[in-house]
């Protein structure tokens, strides 16, 4: 039986990750789950300099879901190249994938050329759908020709292959995969949350400090599975499906509609073993379908 | 250690009205300390996220941890329909807990602040004063800081037993001494307690609150603002979860 | 206590409505709803000749809510002026909305031509998200200068104030609803479905025989609130809110983000009774918070 | 009339592997007849949408229904977990029921689609042949068919009991007469009968099965395609919650 996968010539000893910022660098959910087992570990967002993120309360939960407005807190890039990256240094079948972020083009830059020389790091996701980015605006993410900016831009500096995160709060998911592609990225991932917010109807005010949030988890799969298919079938880099998984069910889901390899995020969060238990059951359903090799799977349902 | 467990309910009881306590049998029992917390989840699926509830009282001996709650909204309202025999997902023992410090303690608890002190007064060496608030005379937990703290004050908002305010005009009200107070309540409570501390040149811990999403400190979901720069990020964002629940009253923003 | 709420010159006895294509025209559910209670009865989408719709599987339930792809099946407009208006005539305190969806832009126009003289139609709202639409195809509700095409096409002619509904596959809702204040509308209703796509891992098939379908119920309900929010800020025209809508929580929520009205969909299948159970919570909750007219609290929350 | 209503559940046992029988007390008994169903609701709220059940028996002494379904994902094995006490949200009775008509009936049933034929069994008047067709000889309601149809001829995949193959194979191989025939099971199984129904000119009632969302016909989720025109839309889409289950085969594509 094969698991393993390939993504622009990385291999992953399966296609299960965990999503950026639901697991920080990993070191918080090792007591749970042998990082070694995982296909990679992606990594929170980081950006040059520390950012404090936004102010509290940043978390909400909606109906089968969650709102989340950290506004990207990261210790920016020193301290995450000597604290995390070292951490990261002892899982060796682990691939790294380090999530960058950044308020403008030359943020992004400065992160990118700073890992270059980082062996440790296998690939790069490049985060394009920040709520707070100044340069472009949230248009970073949401236009394709600022999309196809960022990543020739990133391309030019990368050591490591790319792979682009897109934003769901799209028209059309797949001019934003396809400016993408045609600007060199590696691979796509998707999806990024959705924009939602939540009154208190008793306070009448925002939940969240920051008005506005980002939703992930079981209530925005659907909507998931169904831009991964089409870029699927209107690309042809990999992709790195996500949004809302939470079984085995809903990982297969994923890569019959197309995705390589799957990133599990707001599951961690009631089921830190959620990666570890998704790969068990995605080796039983080939066992008993009798798969071979997982990669045939991989957009089956057209 | 942090463990993922079905908890097994052991027995669930009314304690005032809408305050339950909760006895749950699991290995996370076993790693606890006073001023820990636990997150329970929700056996309804459209509630994900976790609720976090602090250990009111460990008995290793039998595996078991009492957590006294509120009814504040869905998740709640269904954890008070749980009767013997049931099964509860938890995770836990998680965040630092209190200090246990040498000196003249004294605890305080305000509302549903106060079950979490319980522990804490049991492990405590030296005569503890308890100060506790509520509401009014539905009160909960007083026999059990009776048998335990040296002293109980008591404050009600409404005046109905012992000193009419908060608890601060109780300590006052009562000259109470102390060299290390340790605290849990409202916001406002903490706020008024760290002040008199200060003002007293007395050691302050105090338990926060903060919504959750991982409750291991990852998601950086749950953080408040410190005074110095945090471990995890370099900013002055100190995880409730993680590096706390438990700060000195100096370490944070109140 | 005044529940009443005016929009466009429409005075409705209360904001809760039923969103169209939930409810049929009323008949199925005047024996749990007493429709003489209601805010509007918002009918099924109406063409100008009968259309049959999508094949089945049509339905298919996903994490707190559901898709559909029904297809806008309808009986056409001379059976539903015949029978539907025919039936509404009884209820006088309630209002009528008649939903409207075409394939062409001609088609609509038939509809609205046709409706003029209905004396029983307070209001038109025009279902600009329609999946399978021809002439501009899904352009319709997905670009602004379409929308506002067919905006100010439909003001021509029709004789009732006109709701533009907008839909939520966009990368920019306020762009839309702004686009259909200028061409003239008279009030937007929001949302309808976001598509998405579910996929039996079993069967390694589509769960809908029409691959995707529109997601409603309360997984959508915080990008409902979210849009309602973005357009009461961007637009003058009132709004009526909807999208996930179960409790009078939701409800309120919708309107303290700035609606007029509510329309109740995907909940109705679930508890039949929802629209009324929403009303009393609502005037429960009037009367607890003292609210003395309910249009106080609209876009309460900024 | 149509009822939403809380029932109670009076027992629930289990009949064969993953096949369940559930006893509700609901006033929407009152208002059934055999081949009606009703909408069962989950009590986890990610769940929204109904399962509709077939009635398999109807007890209007005591306001009861009878409902044996198999489990077949999240909701049935939600339900199979009910115990005689518990609550469950419904809404029925739904649907037209099969017409009692005169003459010889034949009633037949495969896999889960043997149920509802148990209540229309039992009040048809002359005497009732039962064919029913199961996987292998993990039968169910066997017992009950015996008491009430003047005769029960079984047909099973594996040859395990009786026939050998389909339920058409058994009424072929016993040579059994009827002028009418009334039939529930999967859609292969349907539509061998109707077949077999008009080569041999008798009626065929068929319960067909669709996706369902509002289970009352206001959503024209659940249609199946129809010979004629309906009524509802002037197409050819007959809604199978409200204008069906029961259609006569000739009416409806198979
Ligand atoms: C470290 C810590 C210890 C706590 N200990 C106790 C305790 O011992 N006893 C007790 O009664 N309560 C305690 N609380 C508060 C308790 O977590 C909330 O009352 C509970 O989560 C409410 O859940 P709900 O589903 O009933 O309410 P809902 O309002 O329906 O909850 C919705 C969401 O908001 C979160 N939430 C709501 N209120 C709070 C809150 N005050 N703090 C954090 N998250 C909240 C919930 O966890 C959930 O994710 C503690 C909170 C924290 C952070
Ligand atoms: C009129 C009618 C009568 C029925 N009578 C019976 C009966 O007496 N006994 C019995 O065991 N089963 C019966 N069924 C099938 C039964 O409704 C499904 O097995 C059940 O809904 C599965 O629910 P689940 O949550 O376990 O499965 P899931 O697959 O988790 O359900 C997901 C969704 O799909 C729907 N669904 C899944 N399978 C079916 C199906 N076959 N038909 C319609 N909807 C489906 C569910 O209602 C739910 O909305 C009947 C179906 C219909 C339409
Ligand atoms: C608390 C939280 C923090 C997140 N932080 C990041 C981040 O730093 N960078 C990023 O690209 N995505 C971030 N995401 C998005 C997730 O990686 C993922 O795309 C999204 O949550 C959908 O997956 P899920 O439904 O499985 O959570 C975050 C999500 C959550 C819930
Ligand atoms: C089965 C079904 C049919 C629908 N048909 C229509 C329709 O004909 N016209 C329309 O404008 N919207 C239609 N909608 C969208 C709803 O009116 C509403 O905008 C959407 O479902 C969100 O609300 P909800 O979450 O409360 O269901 C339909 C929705 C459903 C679920
Ligand atoms: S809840 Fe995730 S860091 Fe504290
Ligand atoms: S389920 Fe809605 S029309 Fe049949």
């Amino acid at each position: 039986m094969n698991t393993k996968v390939t993504i622009a010539g990385v291999e992953f000893q399966n296609p299960i990750m965990e999503a950026s910022g639901t697991f920080g660098s990993g070191m918080e959910y090792g007591e749970f789950v042998d990082l070694n087992k995982l296909g990679a570990v992606v990594t929170k967002g980081v950006a040059d300099k520390p950012w404090p993120g936004n102010p509290t309360p940043r978390v909400a939960e909606v109906k089968c879901g969650m709102l989340n407005a950290i506004g990207l807190q990261n210790p920016g890039i020193d301290v995450f190249v000597e604290r995390d990256l070292a951490f990261l240094e002892q899982y060796k079948n682990t691939r790294v994938i380090v999530n960058v972020c950044g308020h403008s083009l030359e943020e992004y830059i400065n992160v990118v050329d700073r890992l270059a020389g980082e062996n440790r790091v296998d690939m790069l996701e490049i985060n394009i759908s920040c709520p707070n980015v100044k340069e472009g605006g949230i248009a970073f993410g949401q236009d394709p020709k600022m999309a196809y900016l960022v990543t020739e831009e990133v391309k030019k500096h990368a050591k490591q292959p790319v792979i682009m995160k897109l934003s769901p709060n799209v028209t059309d998911i797949t001019e934003m995969a396809k400016a993408v592609e045609a600007a060199g990225a590696d691979a796509i991932s998707l999806i990024n949350t959705l924009t939602g917010m939540k009154i208190d109807v008793e306070r009448q005010s925002f939940v969240l400090a920051n008005k506005t949030g980002g939703m992930s988890g079981p209530a925005v799969h659907p909507i998931a599975v169904r831009m991964v298919y089409q870029c699927a079938n209107a690309v042809k880099v990999p992709i790195i499906g996500m949004g809302g998984i939470e079984t085995w069910e809903d990982a297969v889901e994923m890569m019959l509609a197309g995705a390589t390899a799957v990133s599990v995020g707001t599951a961690n969060f009631y089921n830190p073993t959620a990666t570890l238990d998704i790969l068990e059951g995605m080796k039983d359903y080939m066992i008993r379908k009798n798969i071979e090799d997982i990669n045939s799977i991989v957009g089956l349902v057209k | 250690m942090k463990v993922k467990d079905t908890a097994k309910v052991i027995s669930q009881s009314v304690l005032a009205e809408g305050v339950y306590s909760l006895i749950i049998e699991t290995k996370a029992a076993n790693y606890a300390v006073p001023g820990q917390f636990v997150s329970l989840y929700c056996q309804d699926h459209s509630r994900l996220l976790p609720r976090p509830i602090s250990i009111c009282e460990i008995d290793k001996d039998v595996s078991t941890l009492r957590l006294v709650y509120r009814v504040a909204g869905k998740g709640t309202d269904e954890f008070s329909k749980l009767t013997s025999g049931d099964t509860i997902e938890i995770l836990g023992p998680l965040g630092n807990g209190f200090p246990l410090e040498g000196g003249k303690p004294m605890v305080v608890g305000g509302g549903i602040g106060v079950p979490p002190m319980l522990q804490l007064t049991k492990e405590l060496e030296g005569s503890v004063t308890a100060v506790m608030g509520y509401r009014n005379d539905d009160m909960f937990l007083t026999e059990e800081f009776v048998d335990n703290a040296a002293e109980l004050v008591i404050a009600t908002d409404d005046g109905s037993v012992g000193t009419c305010g908060t608890v601060v005009d109780a300590i006052i009200e009562n000259n109470i001494e102390a060299d290390v107070i340790y605290a849990c309540g409202p916001k406002p409570m903490l706020r008024a307690l760290a002040q008199y501390a200060a003002e007293h040149d007395i050691k302050c811990y105090v338990s926060m609150e903060e919504r959750m999403a991982c409750g291991v400190g990852a998601c950086l979901g749950c953080v408040c603002q410190s005074t110095d720069v945090d471990d995890h990020s370099h900013v002055h964002n100190k995880r409730v979860c993680a590096d706390g629940p438990v700060f000195l009253s100096t370490e944070v923003e109140l």
